[in-house]
């Protein structure tokens, strides 16, 4: 991944629309966060990491593939920082580089069973690929 | 009444019966749900990035089509009426949005004209729970439904605006229409996993199984929900509690059910 | 015309560093009027001003413009150098150049370019000033203090023992406010009721002080020193001079589901009540919504058993009109209402309550007589949550809560998690906090000793969600010190509420036309300056109606309230703001536009007679200005088509004098 | 064109006076020419017999003339208004200019008053006489003979966009009542909107750089009975008697609708008597009609005592920025 | 620098509560904005008369911006309302006469808004910059 990480953090928040240093650092959305024990990063860190620049740590972690999109940590956030959109926005970073989409299409045929609805299949394209 | 409707790819296929019933009901209550014809999957997911164009703009011929025939847009779907509803308000407030989803327009642009509704708010906000009562025969006679919202219908509150994000009550009130008894269910508006139990079975049984768990111990006969995922999720968690869609039991209600 | 004298300060280097104050004052020097023009360091030291006074009396100046500081800073200061000297104060004006010039421009050419403009445009200004002279009002020597918490009380007593009369209004049938529901007080933990009380008492007996208890401010008319009130005496259908409060009638009334508002809805109350034992005034009041008499005319137990016969069916709201010199406004504060915050299930569960709500649980006269309980189900709880900064610091973007920090939940968590700890050693209590903020005396030690003596455990990191679970509330929260997410199977969550000011505020805040913020709080003269006074002449500010105060706080605001409403009632008369409208009759059309303009109702209409020609009498009705009233905004003089009206001070020629300068 | 006949208002007007009523009478009074008709006050019977007149060249509002006339007044003055000047009356009052109890209102049919200028236009010059028909006037000229012209085509522009035939205020009617109108007066003001911002300016350069300061509008006007005018007086800071350059003729016409904004009826006096024939009328009608776009509608005149737009406000209104965008994308 | 830079001649009219204060504010935190903007202090927005505008534009203003306290807070109580119905009638008004309507601007600015102000009138200026000399209004003998 060699890429001008200082540019990543710049785009990182243009994407995402967010101004990370309006955190206050309460960690309402870790708190209500439903994947924190999945994850590596928790959301208060992912908005912490990108308002000081440590990108690189974030995207190679599996975090970014945990987050449920749930919006939780948008809606409680009392200074309406809205993390899930700086982790995907971190995403977008890593998936649109070329040949790094999280899901592989010849992995797919193994995950699909008889009553997965079509709605999780494209959901899940749409989160982890370009 | 007419309304755009909106279906989406799961509904007619895995999730038939909250389409039909849908359309059943909303039959019965006078409304006809005039389909787009060429309507094209929402994208599952609302991508937040205000980068993403082309992967929008399913949704805003949709949006176009019901501003075109100057009805609201409705859909059943809890990913779809989210993907709807947040890409028309992205076109209302974010204007370069708007500008470069417009580039690709070919035939004419969109400014945000249509109403996204889903649903239990054309329910709720058109029909009126009174008509609804009106209509039922079987009533549920203090059935115990435990009304499972997730996440898709209720947020980002700031634009989904369909009802207190943190103790809903749009589903409890038509269960109590239909004669049923709506439990205290905090877990309404946990996540059920999601989109990763396409790779994940495991974590999202977990996230799953709390929230049937929560249903259990406070006592409910049966989860009601809009979303054909949630259902899945909460299906495959290893519990046994029934989880239906909210136009099933309504279908029942009326006595329109097969 | 003028004979004008020009001084431009160099303000250390703060203006001269970027203003070359010399070519100023000599370019300055050759404009209409100057007579004398010089500059010096400091024009508002004792040598500056004498500077001036010595070429006022030198140059027989009658205009003097100096080029200095803001207004706001220093006109009042120049005002008195110009009057010592025996010229009148308003024949002064002041050019900026320091905050809108040398500050703010780096370049000394553009700055002493724009502060010649800006000096030029205050000198065409002064050769239009006339001597103005500020009328005088008399002051009637009693006050009003709006509301009977722990603030207005204070501000009542140190007024009343000054020798003023003073009246209280209080909305509720008793006073004592916030202050009479709560148990202990930190960080001293001596009882509220035990130092409250001797003061309401204090209040009742002092011969100063009438109560207007179960009252409310209807309307208010007038200016400083001379406001007119309308209070409306509500209805209580008992005549408060009868009762004795013996409390008998609110043992016998047979409606007992009445939510009790003092213990918050935790317990019942009949519909004819004392609110609490030590009631000041201790009168019984109806509760027209509840009594069965007032509904239907079925009943009449209290009259029955009333052996004082001060039951009183037919009594009716009374309106009251009383003259006052100074307002006091105490109407404090309310917590936030928990609706928008269910991630909590403050409706989902009795077991989460609001901190005031636990004040009153662990209150010995509350609903569990200070027992700590479960409200769902009268058990004991041994796992306690305590949640804080619920509702406050919440961004404007996050459309609930409120911006600022409610001030006081630190501390009074802090006494919570203490008490509980102390009183009942089989729990764990639990305080989730953002940052405690503890700046008080002895404050930060209290709070260190709940956590060290009384092994409260704080844990850095808020509560994302509670769920109750059977008879559990689970707690999901973050500990961003562990970097974990825990769960906590919790008996009772309290919630530390954010506070707001209470909601009729807003609508005294119109009659009294006294500004407020936009969080409703009563905006302060001066941030730092005159805190305790509202830009309203004669309003003065008393506890959390201006901003979160604890009480230590609010008594010395109120304190500091009294002795400026004391200053102003020791007046016998005072001295009005000049700048005020005036109508020239010559000119007046009688039209009324004018006064439908003004804010404050100081304008009126005669009918006055004109020489006609032919020796002919004219009637006409003419537009008079009250300058006592007048607070000098000009609306009028724009919606005046005619020009009659005009403003002294801030005339249409000064005004188009100074633009003609500037557009030079 | 008019149905009421001067004999009928007459004979009225005789009554009045006879049975003590009224003591003096406003109305018009014959000149010249046919059309040359002036407002004004008669005491005398006779005077009223000979000279006065009620016909299509009766279009002046005669509101404004009671505040002169009511002053010194001992009995009440009859007065015959047609409906557009009872909304000026009633302006006037709401403004305390006159006493109520001083006037005595005979409210008169309107069929809409002819415009001289248009009729000169068409027959020429020489006009010896001019009569009225059902539905137009016919016009014996010097040298063109007789010419029969059509009421559409003579009409003033204000009475082609006639507001309303409802009398607001009267104390007897001639007649039957007419009722408010459907009309397109604010269709000019749109159409000046639509253009360019440099079409606008060169539109408006064009008609205000003829204006000669005669005051004539101001004169007329019955909004403008200021004791002392602004332009009139020297303690104002706006005092000239004349435009002497390229923007005192503009600042006159906009302080001056300026000033009556919120309270012009428009009557469509300015630009009846404007001799320079500017259409004043459009920048009181932009006022009105920006009036009751952002403050809801509103006819100034229509009740004595109403609250005037530019003297009242609500907390929700439109900001000035933006209401000068609001046309823009 | 260029010999014949245009500098544009601005009036603000600022009430001395809020928007005065604003100035003084954005003066003591050192924000600077152009000096082509000269400030008259007046009690109230709402003593602004729509005179005082036409009057500046007349004497060669190529700008004039209304400061007053926002909505709500007038220290009148309700002087500002007055001046936005006042100033968005005037507005329309030069629009439809033709006058670039962005000669003439109304900004809420609090005494605690310095940094508020400032940016205002760097952009009012700008704009005005942009607008080029006020050829429209400007009465030409009136300059010496």
């Amino acid at each position: 991944m060699e890429k001008n990480l200082n540019n990543a953090r710049e785009e990182i928040i243009r994407r995402s629309g967010v101004n990370p240093s309006k955190c206050m650092k309460c960690g309402k959305c870790s708190g209500t966060c439903p994947a924190y024990d999945e994850m590596e990063y928790h959301p208060h860190q992912f908005v912490y990491m990108v308002e000081t620049g440590d990108i690189e740590p974030l995207l190679k972690s599996q975090s970014i593939y945990r987050c449920l999109s749930c919006f939780a940590c948008v809606d409680r956030c009392p200074r309406g920082v809205e993390p899930a959109k700086i982790v995907e926005a971190v995403r977008l970073e890593v998936i649109r580089q070329q040949g790094a989409n999280h899901l592989k299409a010849e992995g797919v045929a193994e995950n699909l069973d008889e009553e997965i609805p079509q709605q999780a299949i494209v959901t899940a394209f749409r989160k982890y690929t370009k | 009444m007419k309304v755009t409707y909106f279906p989406g790819c799961t509904l007619k296929n895995k999730a038939k019966q909250l389409d039909i019933y849908g359309h059943k009901c909303a039959k019965a209550l006078g409304v006809e749900l005039e389909e787009i014809e060429k309507w094209q999957c929402c994208g599952g997911a609302f991508t937040t990035s205000s980068d993403e164009i082309a992967t929008k703009l399913s949704s805003v011929r949709a949006l176009k089509e019901a501003e075109s025939k100057n009805q609201p847009l409705v859909s059943l779907c809890s990913a779809c009426h989210n993907v709807l509803k947040q890409t028309n308000h992205a076109i209302q407030t974010n204007e370069t949005f708007r500008a470069r989803v417009n580039n690709y327009m070919a035939d004419g642009e969109y400014n945000g004209g249509a109403k996204v509704m889903h649903y239990l708010e054309l329910l709720r906000d058109v029909i009126g729970y009174d008509a609804v009562k009106e209509k039922v025969v079987n009533a549920l006679n203090g059935k115990k439904v435990a009304c499972y919202y997730g996440c898709l219908l209720l947020r980002p509150s700031k634009v989904m605006q369909m009802d207190d994000p943190e103790n809903p009550q749009i589903m409890e009130n038509l269960v109590r229409a239909l004669g049923g008894e709506p439990i205290l269910f905090p877990y309404k508006n946990e996540c059920c996993g999601a989109y990763v139990s396409f790779e994940n079975k495991d974590y999202t049984a977990v996230k799953s199984g709390k929230i049937c768990n929560n249903a259990t111990l406070n006592g409910a006969d049966i989860i009601l929900t809009a979303c054909p995922l949630c259902k899945y999720n909460l299906e495959k968690c290893g519990s046994d509690i029934p989880v239906v869609y909210f136009t099933e039991l309504l279908a029942e209600a009326f006595g329109i059910k097969e | 015309m003028q004979r004008i004298g020009v001084f431009v300060c160099w303000c250390g280097s703060n203006i001269a560093a970027t203003v070359d104050v010399e070519a100023v004052s000599q370019a300055l020097a050759k404009e209409p009027g100057v007579v004398h023009s010089a500059n010096y360091q400091y024009m508002c030291s004792q040598a500056g001003q004498d500077l001036i006074r010595a070429a006022i009396k030198e140059h027989k100046l009658t205009g003097i413009v100096v080029c200095s500081c803001s207004p706001r800073m220093h006109e009042m200061t120049f005002r008195k150098t110009a009057e010592s000297a025996g010229i009148n104060p308003y024949m002064v004006e002041i050019a900026n150049i320091r905050e809108q010039c040398s500050w703010i421009h780096k370049d000394i050419l553009t700055g002493t370019e724009k502060a010649i403009v800006l000096g030029r445009t205050a000198i065409a200004k002064v050769n239009l000033n006339a001597p103005l002279t500020a009328g005088e009002s008399p002051v009637t020597k009693r006050a009003l203090v709006i509301g009977g918490g722990i603030a207005g009380i204070q501000t009542a007593l140190d007024i009343a023992d000054a020798g003023f009369e003073v009246d209280i209004v209080e909305k509720n049938p008793t006073i004592g406010g916030k202050m009479a529901q709560l148990d202990k007080t930190f960080p001293t933990l001596d009882c509220a009721a035990c130092i409250l009380t001797p003061k309401m008492v204090d209040v009742a007996q002092h011969e100063k002080i009438r109560i207007f208890s179960y009252s409310e401010v209807a309307a208010v008319k007038g200016f400083v020193g001379n406001f007119d009130v309308t209070i409306k005496k509500k209805a209580r259908y008992v005549r408060e001079d009868v009762c004795t409060g013996c409390g008998l009638c609110t043992e016998k009334c047979p409606v007992k589901k009445v939510p009790n508002e003092f213990n918050l809805g935790m317990d019942t109350r009949r519909a004819i009540y004392i609110p609490f034992a030590q009631a000041v005034p201790k009168v019984a009041t109806i509760d027209a919504d509840y009594c069965n008499m007032l509904k239907n005319g079925k009943c009449g137990v209290c009259s029955k058993v009333c052996t004082a016969k001060a039951i009183d069916y037919e009594q009716k709201d009374t309106l009251i009109e009383e003259k006052y010199g100074a307002i006091v406004v105490a109407t404090g504060f309310n917590p936030i209402s928990m609706e928008k915050f269910d991630e909590y299930a403050y409706s989902q569960s009795k077991d989460v309550v609001t901190s005031l709500e636990f004040e009153r649980i662990m209150n010995a006269a509350g609903p569990t007589q200070g027992k700590l309980v479960r409200p769902s189900d009268g058990k004991h709880p041994h796992t306690l949550v305590f949640v804080q900064c619920v509702g406050s610091r919440c961004a404007n973007c996050a459309e609930k809560g409120k911006e600022y920090c409610s001030k006081i939940c630190c501390m009074y968590t802090a006494k919570h998690a203490m008490l509980t700890r102390d009183k009942y050693p089989d729990t764990d209590v639990y305080v989730f906090y953002i940052d405690v903020r503890t700046p008080g005396k002895n404050f930060d030690e209290f709070y260190r000793r709940a956590a060290e003596e009384y092994g409260v455990h704080y844990v850095k990191g808020m509560v994302g969600k509670v769920m109750p679970e059977g008879d559990k509330l689970m707690v999901r929260a973050s500990d961003l010190i562990a970097n974990k997410q825990i769960n906590i199977a919790a008996d009772m969550v309290i919630l530390a509420a954010a506070i707001e000011p209470d909601k009729s505020a807003r609508s005294i805040a119109t009659m009294l036309t006294a500004s407020m913020d936009t969080n409703d709080f009563f905006t302060e003269a001066h941030p730092k300056l005159r805190p305790v006074e509202s830009p309203t002449a004669g309003i003065f500010l008393s506890g959390a109606c201006q901003g979160p105060k604890d009480i230590p706080e609010t008594v010395a605001q109120a304190g500091a309230a009294a002795a400026k409403v004391i200053g102003l009632l020791a007046k016998d008369k005072l001295k009005g703001n000049p700048c005020v409208a005036s109508s020239n009759e010559l000119m007046c059309n009688g039209c009324s536009s004018c006064e439908r303009v003004c804010p404050y109702g100081a304008i009126s209409y005669v009918d006055k007679e004109f020489r006609g020609p032919n020796r002919t009498v004219l009637v006409r009705r003419v537009a008079q200005v009250n300058p006592a009233v007048c607070q000098g905004c000009g609306a009028c003089t724009v919606a005046c088509p005619s020009g009659a009206m005009d403003l002294k001070g801030f005339a249409t020629k000064q005004i188009m004098a100074e633009v003609d300068a500037i557009c030079k | 064109m008019q149905k009421i006949t001067r004999e009928i208002l007459i004979d009225k007007a005789a009554f009045l006076l006879s049975t003590g009523v009224v003591g003096s009478v406003f109305g018009w009074r014959a000149g010249e020419f046919d059309y040359d008709v002036t407002p004004a006050l008669f005491t005398d019977k006779t005077d009223l017999k000979n000279n006065f007149v009620f016909g299509d060249f009766c279009g002046a509002n005669v509101s404004k003339y009671l505040i002169k006339a009511t002053k010194n007044a001992e009995e009440k003055i009859l007065v015959f208004l047609k409906p557009c000047d009872t909304y000026s009356f009633n302006q006037l009052l709401t403004e305390h200019r006159f006493n109520r109890e001083k006037v005595y209102v005979v409210g008169i049919p309107c069929e809409g008053m002819a415009d001289v200028r248009k009729i000169k236009e068409k027959a020429g010059e020489g006009i010896l006489k001019i009569s009225s028909t059902e539905d137009g006037v016919i016009v014996d000229t010097l040298y063109n003979g007789t010419i029969s012209l059509k009421k559409e085509d003579i009409l003033l522009e204000r009475c082609k966009n006639c507001k309303s035939k409802k009398h607001v205020a009267y104390d007897e009617l001639i007649g039957e009542d007419g009722t408010v109108l459907e009309n397109d007066r604010f269709d000019e003001v749109a159409a000046l909107e639509a253009m360019s911002p440099e079409e606008r300016f060169n539109f408006w350069q064009n008609e205000l750089s003829r204006c000669i300061r005669c005051n004539a509008c101001r004169d007329v006007c019955p909004a403008c009975t200021c004791e002392k005018c602004v332009f009139d007086n020297p303690e104002s800071g706006v005092e000239n008697k004349a435009a002497y350059n390229s923007f005192e003729e503009k600042m006159f016409h906009i302080i001056r609708a300026f000033h009556v904004a919120g309270r012009c009826t428009d009557c469509g006096e300015c630009s009846r008597v404007c001799p320079q024939h500017i259409p004043l009328h459009l920048l009181n009608r932009k006022f009105i009609k920006d009036i009751n776009q952002f403050y809801g509608e509103y006819q100034a005149g229509e009740e004595v005592g109403s609250r005037a737009p530019l003297v009242n406000y609500t907390k929700e209104d439109i900001e000035p920025n933006d209401a000068v965008n609001k046309g823009d994308k | 620098m260029q010999v014949n830079e245009f500098k544009p001649k601005i009036v603000a009219f600022c009430c001395n509560w809020c928007s005065y204060a604003g100035a003084d504010l954005a003066g003591s935190n050192r924000l600077s904005y152009p000096a082509d903007v000269k400030i008259i202090r007046v009690p109230c927005s709402c003593r602004v008369n729509p005179m005082f505008i036409l009057r500046a534009f007349q004497r060669g203003a190529d700008g004039v911006i209304i400061c007053g306290c926002h909505p709500g807070d007038c220290h009148y109580t309700s002087g500002n309302y007055y001046t936005r119905r006042r100033m968005a009638l005037l507005f329309s008004m030069l629009d439809y006469l033709g006058i670039e309507k962005d000669r003439m601007r109304l900004e809420w600015v609090s005494a605690a808004e310095g940094a508020k102000f400032a940016t205002t009138m760097n952009e009012f200026t700008e704009k005005i910059i942009s607008l080029g000399e006020n050829k429209r209004l400007e009465d030409l003998r009136c300059k010496k």
